[in-house]
């Protein structure tokens, strides 16, 4: 029988420090392979008993067959206790929660136009990865990522080394940070107007996810611009307990951000009541 | 009294002296009372009750409205009036935003006491010249208003306002009373006895936290109970341990403190009296450091942020409580 | 457990700057006192909680003492003062919820009484031993 | 339909308990009945109603989930459950036995609930027919028949004798077991019961309120009503509505950490707690008035919008008696009805 509360355990086998806040956690199960299977955009409840619980977004692709990344910003109690932990430490993983991009249907011969903000790369990250994987499902991929500062652009490496490859096919990967600062020769200024300024086509599919304000002042710009609700995808958070529809906190309305979410497509998002 | 009531709240708003009035309302039966902010004359024309069901102690809900311009009309009850005294010492509520008015208050009518004594399917229940008439479906039935009055009007404390911007009906007195007794017998049991006794009132207890919410001492921003670093923020009890610690801890935060208003007894769902917990460290306070009532008058300074050099020594619980 | 095996745990809350150094004395001047005496040291009588004294009870503490500097003596001048007037007040209401009050305890023991230090535990042990396990204010959860 | 002697009551429980444990309505303390394990000797209260609903056999207010074991950087699992026993719980009224119908459709879909689906299995519900209903029953409102309650089992109590009607397998298991002392009976009694019944439902003040203002897809009419910051007005924040309530759901997940372990365990919470929906870095529901509005949402919009139009509330009155101000389902949806009308 399927126990969804109950976890299974699962080994830290890597820690990186990404950004001053943010650490990559990579988890595998005692067995040394994945603890389960994913789709981009799902999510896990990551808990270090005694601590607490949480859901976290799985930052990895599926297609990584290795191993289970988290993207963690260190906000409150558990995170906290969270960015202490080292590699070998045992931690509880249950999971996959929630629905996932619409990977392998909706975005299927789109273009796509990523935007996140700050740690809100880390859900979309699955989607970029994934995409990259299977190339040739997908048309173009435009990535807008901002963050406060140059230090604080999570995946930095991976983004100059491997997005921003001169031989990867029609990805371009669009940085920005909020303020002026040394040995940074690209764009400054707050994600929504940079993606304004980029003057996107509008028949790409926009995945977005960053803080709550972000998304609020791209969402305008891009209906602005000419984008449809339809076409935007974004992922939600609120408090969770049992990730499975249950406890009766993470609602918007009806819809459970944890069974019916985190993914929503923006039209169905806008007929929900603004509690979030 | 219930009309002069309403008259002078009426007035005031219309004189712009105040511009809400925070008050009672009847809901759907007589006993069903909820405090209630009245905005305009037709408000209170239409709502605003005062009778012996109105129980709800009124001083705390005066905490969202400290903030604005102009000035609150409250109604109090001696014993609301005791709390919000002391809600004042404390600066927990803003004295110049407030228009207090204190009415009598001639002991409240306790609804579960008639329940208790099996009435059932209660139409109405009228309380006229100290009779009390029940009115239900399956029969009718009067009582004499001291059998169904409520535990803390029978052992009122006292009749008489410590704050006031205006007084209705008469300047009361404080009342000699009887309820250190409860407390006395339980005193005069063994430790055992003592110890069934709680657990099993106390293992009723469902963790709702009415009580605490309800109570006019309880005012913390966040209670230790619900801040995630206290480690004792519990939501229900898992133990028997989680349901005495909850109690011992919300008595001892509010001892000194607590005017013994009788709210977190009134408001329990599960019937437990938790007046009992209180009036042993008000009784104690009394008996170690002198008489005080807490919310007599603004200013006074708590016993347990007090001391003399010459306080009795702790063994006095060990030598059994005699001074 | 039978009585003659039973051995109390013991939690005793020292002030830093009189009882704690009284337990030193005690120690060095090589006096006996049970082992089953746990000592946490806080800074001041007043530092303690009445939260604390509940989980020691909750952890398993069978007894719990007190220690301070006499009255008039504290480092911080007044705090012993107010821990009095607390844990009488919270000793007595342990005990009108049915926990032994011999099962609680303050003493005042000095930098200087290393002697009276040993005394009080070895008297205070004795009692709890007498009224035997703590089941009042237990746990169960850590019990086993 | 079988009958059984009121004046064998006793006989009967030490029937049943002999095969099973027995959970019966007694007097705990003055105006306040409780289930307990029937023990010999214990007499079965006349109350209406038990002051906690009856979801705690299925729904408990705290129980374990997992342990763990920490050592090192190591963490073992450990399920810490065992077989649950059969149990039987007797005389529940219609709206507590609807409740757990609603109680299914959250912890029953897809994924199930184990922990709840255990108990579900082992318990056998007897219910009891209401014939004296009290003056805050308004389980009509939802289609709820208190003279013929639903459950495994139905029974009715007259003046001098109890009569049963099986309705399931797991009732007819019931049945069986009972019919060492009862006699085979026609439903004269139980008729004439039902009518008298029916006559005093007829009289109470607040049956039948109006639902049909309510119900999926009136999310967006009354999320921004302006009622709701007057109806919350009051509200103390306290949790004796969704404790008391049987059909209240939510849950937390908490660790306790017992020295020698950590035992995860879960434990009611509730949508009037200010730290509900609180996060590291902020709170969707910031004043009451919106936790106020997301309980009666729920139980009168989400819920039925989640599962074909079924109410989330039973109409047991339970928080009609017990709130501390007052304020209860009935006001909110006689106010909000009243609105509906007006637009």
């Amino acid at each position: 029988m399927n126990e969804t509360l109950i976890p299974v355990v699962g080994v830290i086998t890597e820690v990186k420090l990404d950004t001053p806040d943010i650490k990559n956690f990579r988890v595998v199960g005692r067995d040394g392979k994945k603890p389960f299977i994913h789709k981009p955009g799902q999510c896990a409840m990551v808990s270090l008993p005694g601590i607490g619980e949480a859901m976290f977004s799985i930052t990895s692709s599926p297609t990584n067959e290795d191993y289970m990344e988290f993207e963690i910003k260190k906000c409150g109690c558990l995170t906290t206790w969270l960015h202490m932990l080292e590699p070998g430490q045992e931690i509880t993983v249950r999971g996959p929660y929630g629905n996932a991009f619409p990977v392998d249907d909706a975005f299927v011969g789109k273009d796509l136009l990523i935007i996140a903000g700050g740690v809100g790369l880390a859900p979309v990250r699955s989607v970029i990865n994934y995409c990259r994987h299977y190339r040739d499902r997908y048309g173009k991929i435009d990535i807008v990522y901002g963050s406060r500062s140059k230090e604080d652009l999570a995946f930095y490496d991976e983004i100059v080394s491997e997005w921003m490859n001169p031989d990867e096919k029609d990805v371009n990967v669009h940085l920005t940070i909020d303020r002026e600062q040394e040995n940074w020769d690209g764009h400054v200024g707050f994600v929504p107007n940079y993606v304004k300024e980029l003057n996107f086509s509008t028949d790409k599919t926009v995945i977005m996810c960053g803080p709550p304000i972000m998304i609020k002042f791209t969402l305008a710009g891009l209906k602005e611009c000419g984008f449809d609700e339809k076409q935007i995808f974004t992922t939600m958070e609120l408090k969770m307990k049992c990730g499975i529809g249950k406890c009766g906190r993470c609602n918007i309305g009806s819809k459970y951000v944890c069974k019916d979410g985190p993914v929503f497509r923006m039209d169905e998002l806008s007929e929900l009541p603004d509690e979030y | 009294m219930q009309e002069m009531m309403k008259a002078r709240a009426k007035e005031l708003l219309a004189s712009g002296e105040v511009t809400r009035v925070i008050g009672w309302k009847k809901n759907e039966f007589d006993y069903d009372i909820t405090p209630a902010l009245f905005e305009s004359a037709e408000e209170i024309d239409h709502d605003f009750v005062y009778d012996d069901f109105c129980g709800p102690n009124l001083s705390k809900f005066t905490f969202q409205h400290q903030k604005n311009d102009t000035k609150t009309l409250v109604f109090l009850k001696p014993c609301d009036s005791y709390s919000m005294t002391q809600l004042i010492t404390e600066h927990r509520v803003n004295r110049e935003a407030l228009y207090l008015i204190g009415v009598p208050s001639y002991g409240k009518i306790d609804v579960e006491k008639i329940k208790a004594d099996g009435m059932t399917g209660i139409l109405s229940i009228k309380s006229e010249d100290g009779d009390v008439h029940v009115h239900t479906l399956y029969g009718d039935k009067t009582y004499a208003k001291y059998e169904v009055t409520s535990e803390r009007c029978l052992n009122c404390k006292s009749k008489k306002h410590p704050i006031y911007d205006e007084l209705m009906g008469f300047e009361g007195e404080v009342m000699e009373n009887e309820r250190f007794d409860e407390v006395a017998k339980l005193e005069a049991m063994t430790p055992e006895e003592r110890f069934e006794f709680w657990r099993g009132e106390l293992s009723r207890c469902i963790r709702c936290n009415a009580c605490r919410n309800a109570c006019p001492a309880c005012t913390c921003e966040t209670c230790i109970f619900d801040n995630p670093n206290s480690g004792v923020d519990q939501k229900a009890a898992k133990d028997t341990f989680e349901e005495n610690m909850f109690h011992i801890i919300r008595a001892f935060h509010v001892a000194g403190r607590c005017t013994d208003c009788g709210e977190c007894s009134r408001v329990c769902p599960q019937h437990i009296p938790l007046h009992l917990l209180n009036r042993k460290f008000i009784g104690d306070i009394n008996k170690f450091y002198g008489t005080y009532q807490a919310g007599e008058e603004v200013g006074q300074r708590a016993p347990l942020t007090n001391f003399t050099k010459e306080d009795v020594e702790p063994d006095i619980v060990a030598k059994g409580g005699k001074v | 457990m039978s009585m003659n095996e039973f051995k109390p745990k013991i939690v005793a809350f020292c002030c830093n700057w009189c009882s704690y150094a009284g337990a030193d004395l005690a120690g060095t001047n090589r006096l006996n006192y049970p082992a089953d005496v746990k000592i946490i040291r806080v800074p001041c009588s007043c530092r303690v909680n009445p939260l604390f004294i509940l989980r020691a009870f909750q952890r398993g503490a069978d007894g719990v003492i007190l220690c301070g500097c006499h009255p008039g003596d504290c480092h911080y001048t007044t705090g012993n003062y107010y821990a009095r007037r607390r844990m009488t007040l919270l000793f007595s209401m342990l005990d009108y919820l049915g926990i032994e009050k011999e099962r609680t305890r303050v003493e005042w023991v000095s930098a200087a009484e290393g002697a009276k230090f040993a005394t009080v535990m070895n008297d205070f042990v004795k009692t709890v031993t007498e009224l035997g396990e703590n089941k009042r204010l237990e746990d169960l959860r850590c019990k086993k | 339909m079988l009958k059984i002697l009121r004046s064998q009551l006793d006989e009967l429980f030490a029937l049943i308990a002999e095969k099973e444990t027995l959970y019966i309505p007694t007097d705990a303390t003055a105006g306040i009945a409780q289930f307990k394990k029937w023990e010999n000797g214990m007499k079965m209260s006349d109350k209406l109603k038990t002051s906690r609903s009856a979801k705690d056999f299925f729904f408990p207010q705290t129980e374990d989930l997992v342990s763990f074991k920490k050592t090192g950087k190591k963490i073992d699992i450990i399920d810490p459950r065992t077989e649950t026993e059969d149990f039987v719980i007797f005389g529940v009224r219609a709206c507590d036995c609807r409740s757990f119908d609603i109680l299914d459709r959250v912890f029953l879909a897809e994924p199930v609930d184990t922990y709840y689906k255990n108990r579900r299995e082992h318990g056998t519900v007897v219910t009891l027919a209401c014939s004296k209903p009290a003056e805050t029953c308004f389980c009509q409102t939802f289609g709820i028949d208190p003279t013929a309650p639903a459950g495994d089992v139905s029974a009715w109590m007259t003046e001098d004798a109890v009569y049963f009607n099986a309705n399931t397998e797991k009732g007819n298991a019931f049945v069986d077991v009972i019919k060492a002392l009862a006699t085979e009976s026609d439903d004269t009694a139980v008729e004439a019961q039902k009518a008298a019944t029916k006559e005093i439902l007829a009289k109470l003040p607040i049956q039948n309120l109006k639902t049909e203002a309510f119900g999926g897809g009136k999310t967006e009419q009354y999320f921004k009503s302006p009622e709701w910051a007057e109806l919350s007005e009051a509200c103390l924040g306290c949790g004796t509505c969704t404790f008391v309530c049987p059909t209240c759901q939510c849950y937390d997940i908490r660790d306790f950490d017992t020295g020698h372990g950590i035992d995860r365990f879960r434990c009611w919470d509730s949508c009037m707690y200010s730290d509900f929906t609180k996060m590291a870095h902020g709170n969707p529901r910031l004043s009451q008035k919106e936790r106020f509005r997301q309980r009666f949402m729920h139980k009168l919009v989400y819920y039925p919008e989640n599962n074909e139009g079924i109410f989330g509330c039973v109409g047991c009155g339970r928080c009609v008696e017990k709130c501390p101000i007052s304020m209860n389902i009935v006001k909110v949806m006689r106010t909000l009805a009243k609105e509906d009308e007006g637009k």
